[in-house]
């Protein structure tokens, strides 16, 4: 099936707007304004997008410590997300969570997640809910190269065929843990195969191409709709910046960096592959850059403009009631 | 009233819960039992046979029995309350909080916070602790204080068939995610129950005995050594109260405090390896809020330093006593 | 290659003091002389035997809860074994750790262990110590069909594999965990696909078949001696008794049960193929079956007889030093 | 002498045990770097730099990276302690202790007391831990109370550099398992540190600075807050003594009943979550063996119960701070 117009201008404009929004974090992190560990997603764009585009309300996502992507691409809110990474009290979660714990409930965002593994059960539990209330609901759980050995993720892959949960496991490679390739930690080299050692399904596909992850994400989530269980997929891509803000990537060898952006870059495939033929107008596309542009803008602006949570908020919502 | 045991009493509690809510759900490790297998089915009931009947009643998609996989299912039972369900999830025995904690510690307690109060995470989490069954080091353990530790968690520790009920229905209606412990020996103990749903707050304790003499805390099954203990007292003409705190996460300090103001004496008795446990918790709120009452040292009650031995009379000897309560109670005495 | 004769007596000795011993382990604990949780091993002898036997001195086992066999398999004192389960002082761990806990690092055995899933990554460890040492050594971990899906064991397996680490794992499926079914439990139904995903080459084998157990681990431990790492066994088998003294196993279907100890018995198989032709003479059984029911029966006399520990042992051997 | 950082302090003791004994080993998740990589090797050398410099002296087979797979590796630690190695491995934040527990709370802690005697588990668990860098809930626990609960692990906490090099000697030489807590923000702290190699006993404290007023006793990044206030409450007269207990388990039990008899009030400051924390387990210490000497309420200077904020201020207020520590012993002045 073809993807239509509504849909890729959808998919471009959460693409851009996760780049400009890491783009502009690496920026503001270094005037000193952002606390904590920032891990930023630039360079993996497409699995975000063209995956979360193709959810719906009754749809989850559990995310990793590198979490901004999915939130936006989940729907979160851009200025509350830039909020909250300033430490804000008008942040998404009240300044309480920064970076590493944007989550929003509302819009099936169940959270960034500090912990490495962590997502995968909390997806299983969403799968569940959905599963158990009838919601046609499915979750989607992110997971690092380095998450995927995690026993938590195995145990979830176990867990979720065993139920036939409606999870999509969807392994984010962008070759390193930290500064751990995945072509080392990765036992036996083959995720897809680990999958299948789960009875999972999966397939491998390269992260910087929009189409094919839409494409596999398509037909895994269809599958997963109508029943069948989990599903895997595999993505393969390039992370820009370093593990998190000041790490320089120097385990990295200078072949592998220096032309990534120019040859690797989801967004430049993407215009390169909509616009040589006659499915979109550069136009188009250049009028979302603007408005993503002056949308991350204003983010900032009002992020720093913003006040500091109260005091008081210190000790509220550690529990409903107590 | 009808007499029933701790078993049957948690049994209702869930049952009735179940019937109350479609939303409440049952998930562990032969909760049912015999899944996959062409024999019984709810063969097993759980491993102390408090969920036996619960699978017939609501089927197999309410009660879920799980592979081993606390992470897992224990993750999932917090994902789950998240999204719309009210899970009790059965982490078998408290001693394997080390192979799930983090789902426990890190995600269900730190939820609401972490999302600015957006979180709203119902779930239980049901434990097995202590010993006395001669299961050894890593099936006797009691670790409620490292959950009491734990900010955004509750933790219940009921001390007979009726604090069972009332707060097992109590947790699965509560809101925040709640760990309630289910002492290994006290399945079978027997009191009256009643019928109908009840529920007990969290955070009040029970005043199991008055006295004007000594004030006694004690959780779950070390409140009836320490009612023994204060009733043989009574012969000599030493009248203590003991004070149930029912849990330790919320804690009734006001009424813990209230007690030593009238009484001037403090015992506290946990089954709990003694560092960083419960009878230090309480023992320096009392110092910090209740000092100028105190008329002698503090004293508590604990098992030594030690993992829990296997051979029975070592075992007995690490188990807090009725003679140990005594003798405590002699010594803040002795030193008024 | 052939075994030889007094490999086969020694293997048929194992499996014959392992039988004998739950057999009365099961008798003693319905008097009410045993305390705790008992997991008995009958009906699983081939396993422990046919692979310890063939494990040096500088060789180590991670156990599982059910691991009165790996125990006596890997050269536990039979007498300090049944000590330790009645709780003497005299016991091979003082009567402080049980059934559960049976260990002794004098002969490699790392010990039982009450945590399902928790014996691989120490064996890990001691494989670890065998490849920096330069001992020559390996390690074999039991897993049970339950545990092979606890995350410590995928977390080990990929370990395993990215270290090259001498490791057996050996999936010692039992068809149940308590009374939930491997046929269900394990994701895939396919264990040896499973560790194949984690990089381990694996095969399977029926327990029940001394000679195929012992011809698999041969295979494996070769290649492990020769630094190629890690492998995998799944053997499947029966276990006579419940999960644990006092279970009935009802949930196991009648006609599984029905005339198991008459056709899935390791030690009847060993015998009618040993003796059928002119390996072995039915005496030189025999003889066997006497010595070790002498034993068995002088272990229970001894330890019913020996005292209970000392109440100052209670606190010692938490610490070295403190 | 020279002065060093606590990161530098840490990587000499551990390149000096090195050096000195083969059977030490290193392993953790990119205490080198680049693994597998193409790029600079040693690129990290842990996340705060404590293990630069190690792989490259001591090779691969030393010093080994591993997969994020925290219960294998701690777990193979473990193993590897029982059978001839001295492994120093590193869960990176104590906040992972919950996927990685049970090796540590029921294994390596165990081991030698169910074994009857027999086992021996040289090994250390290095971790960070505390508040300070804006890291939230899942990175800034302090947990150490936690881990003090389990018999069997020993417990250290260094509060500056030299005594971070003497207890990590200490530590590495040790015969049973030590978990050793490096505070998040003190890597860049400095003082004066030996180079050659020394220990520092566990189970002894520091009398960091004398006084007869009031008794504080304080942990880790806690320590030097401590000093500070006492050093400003001097301005006013009032003369404190501050005590580092360097290890929690062992605990120096002696010296802070007997500086307490001495003064007559304890302030106890604990970065750690409140409950069942060590400002109450050392309060109980102090209210059963020293109630006597007592002139005031025993004060606890600690956090609040609520998970560890992001924002910037919040985090501030989470954190124990010297005016706070003031305020507390201006209350037990107060009411003396
Ligand atoms: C349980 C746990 N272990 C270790 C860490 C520290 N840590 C944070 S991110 C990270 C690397 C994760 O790598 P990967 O899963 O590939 O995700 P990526 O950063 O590449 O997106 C590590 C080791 C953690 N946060 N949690
Ligand atoms: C972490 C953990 N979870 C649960 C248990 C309780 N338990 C003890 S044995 C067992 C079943 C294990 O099954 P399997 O691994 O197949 O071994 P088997 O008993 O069949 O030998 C369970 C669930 C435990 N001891 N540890
Ligand atoms: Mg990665
Ligand atoms: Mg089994």
């Amino acid at each position: 099936m073809k993807i239509d117009k509504p849909e890729l201008l959808e998919g471009y404009r959460i693409m851009r707007t996760i780049r400009d929004f890491e783009e502009r974090v690496h920026k503001e992190f270094m005037t000193g304004q952002i606390p904590g560990f920032v891990h930023l997603y630039a360079g993996e764009e497409a699995s975000a997008s063209a995956i979360c585009q193709q959810l719906g309300d009754q749809d989850t996502v559990s995310s990793t410590h590198r979490g901004h992507g999915h939130a936006i691409a989940k729907g979160c809110d851009v200025k509350g997300m830039m909020k909250e990474i300033f430490g804000r009290g008008e942040g998404l979660c009240g300044g309480k969570g920064g970076s590493m714990h944007i989550a929003d409930l509302d819009v099936g965002m169940l959270g960034a997640n500090g912990i490495v593994g962590a997502g995968s059960p909390i997806a299983c539990g969403a799968a569940l809910s959905a599963k158990t209330l009838k919601t046609g609901g499915l979750s989607v759980t992110f997971i690092g190269d380095g998450a995927f050995n995690q026993g938590t993720t195995s145990e979830s892959m176990n867990l979720a065929r065993v139920y036939d949960l409606p999870v999509l496991f969807v392994l984010e490679d962008n070759g390193y843990a930290e500064s751990t390739s995945s072509s080392w930690s990765i036992g036996g080299h083959n995720p897809v195969r680990r999958a299948e050692g789960f009875g999972i399904e999966g397939t491998r596909v390269d992260g910087h191409d929009y189409f094919a992850v839409y494409r596999a994400a398509e037909e895994a989530i269809k599958a997963i709709r109508s029943g069948t269980g989990p599903r895997f997929i595999h993505i393969e891509f390039t992370r820009y910046y370093g593990h998190f803000e000041g790490d320089a990537s120097s385990y990295k060898p200078l072949d592998e960096v220096k032309d990534e952006r120019r040859y690797l870059d989801a967004l430049k495939f993407f215009r390169a592959r909509t616009t040589g033929g006659k499915m979109l107008k550069t136009e188009d596309l250049d009028a979302i850059d603007k408005e993503v542009e002056a949308l991350i803008d204003a983010s900032v602006v009002e992020a720093r403009a913003a006040p500091v949570p109260d005091l008081s908020t210190l000790t509220t919502d550690v529990y409903l009631s107590y | 009233m009808p007499v029933k045991s701790f078993r049957e009493a948690l049994n209702e509690a869930m049952r009735d819960e179940m019937r109350r809510d479609p939303t409440v759900i049952m998930l562990g490790e032969d909760i049912a039992g015999g899944m996959g297998a062409g024999g019984e089915q709810d063969a097993w009931g759980g491993v102390l046979g408090a969920t036996k009947g619960l699978m017939p009643e609501f089927g197999r998609e309410r009660v879920l029995d799980t592979p081993i996989t606390e992470s897992a299912f224990i993750g999932a039972a917090a994902g789950a309350a998240l999204t719309g369900l009210r899970p009790v999830a059965q982490m078998m025995f408290v001693d394997f909080f080390g192979v799930c904690g983090d789902q426990i510690m890190n995600q269900m307690a730190k939820f609401r916070y972490m999302f600015g109060g957006k979180a709203k995470t119902p779930c239980v989490v049901r434990t097995l602790y202590g010993a006395g069954i001669g299961a050894a080091s890593q099936h006797s353990q009691c670790l409620y204080p490292m959950i009491t530790h734990i900010p955004g968690l509750k933790v219940v520790i009921p001390s007979s068939p009726y604090e069972a009920k009332g707060l097992m229905t109590q947790a699965i209606r509560d809101d925040d995610p709640v760990i309630f412990f289910e002492h290994n020996t006290m399945f079978d103990d027997k009191e009256e129950v009643p019928d109908e749903p009840y529920t007990i707050p969290f955070g009040v304790a029970r005043t199991v005995r008055e006295g004007k003499d000594v004030t006694i805390v004690a959780f779950g099954m070390m409140v009836g050594h320490a009612k023994t203990a204060a009733d043989q007292m009574a012969k000599d003409g030493i009248e203590c109260t003991v004070l149930d705190p029912r849990t330790t996460s919320p804690l009734d300090e006001d009424a813990i405090i209230a007690s030593v103001k009238k009484t001037g004496r403090l015992i506290v008795v946990d089954e709990a390896s003694p560092r960083c446990g419960m009878a230090s918790d309480i023992s320096a709120i009392v110092a910090e809020h209740a000092f100028e009452a105190l008329k002698a040292p503090i004293k508590r009650v604990m098992p030594p330093h030690s993992p829990v031995p296997f051979a029975s009379n070592l075992e007995k000897a690490y188990i807090p006593s009725v003679d140990g309560i005594k003798a405590a109670i002699s010594a803040v005495m002795g030193q008024s």
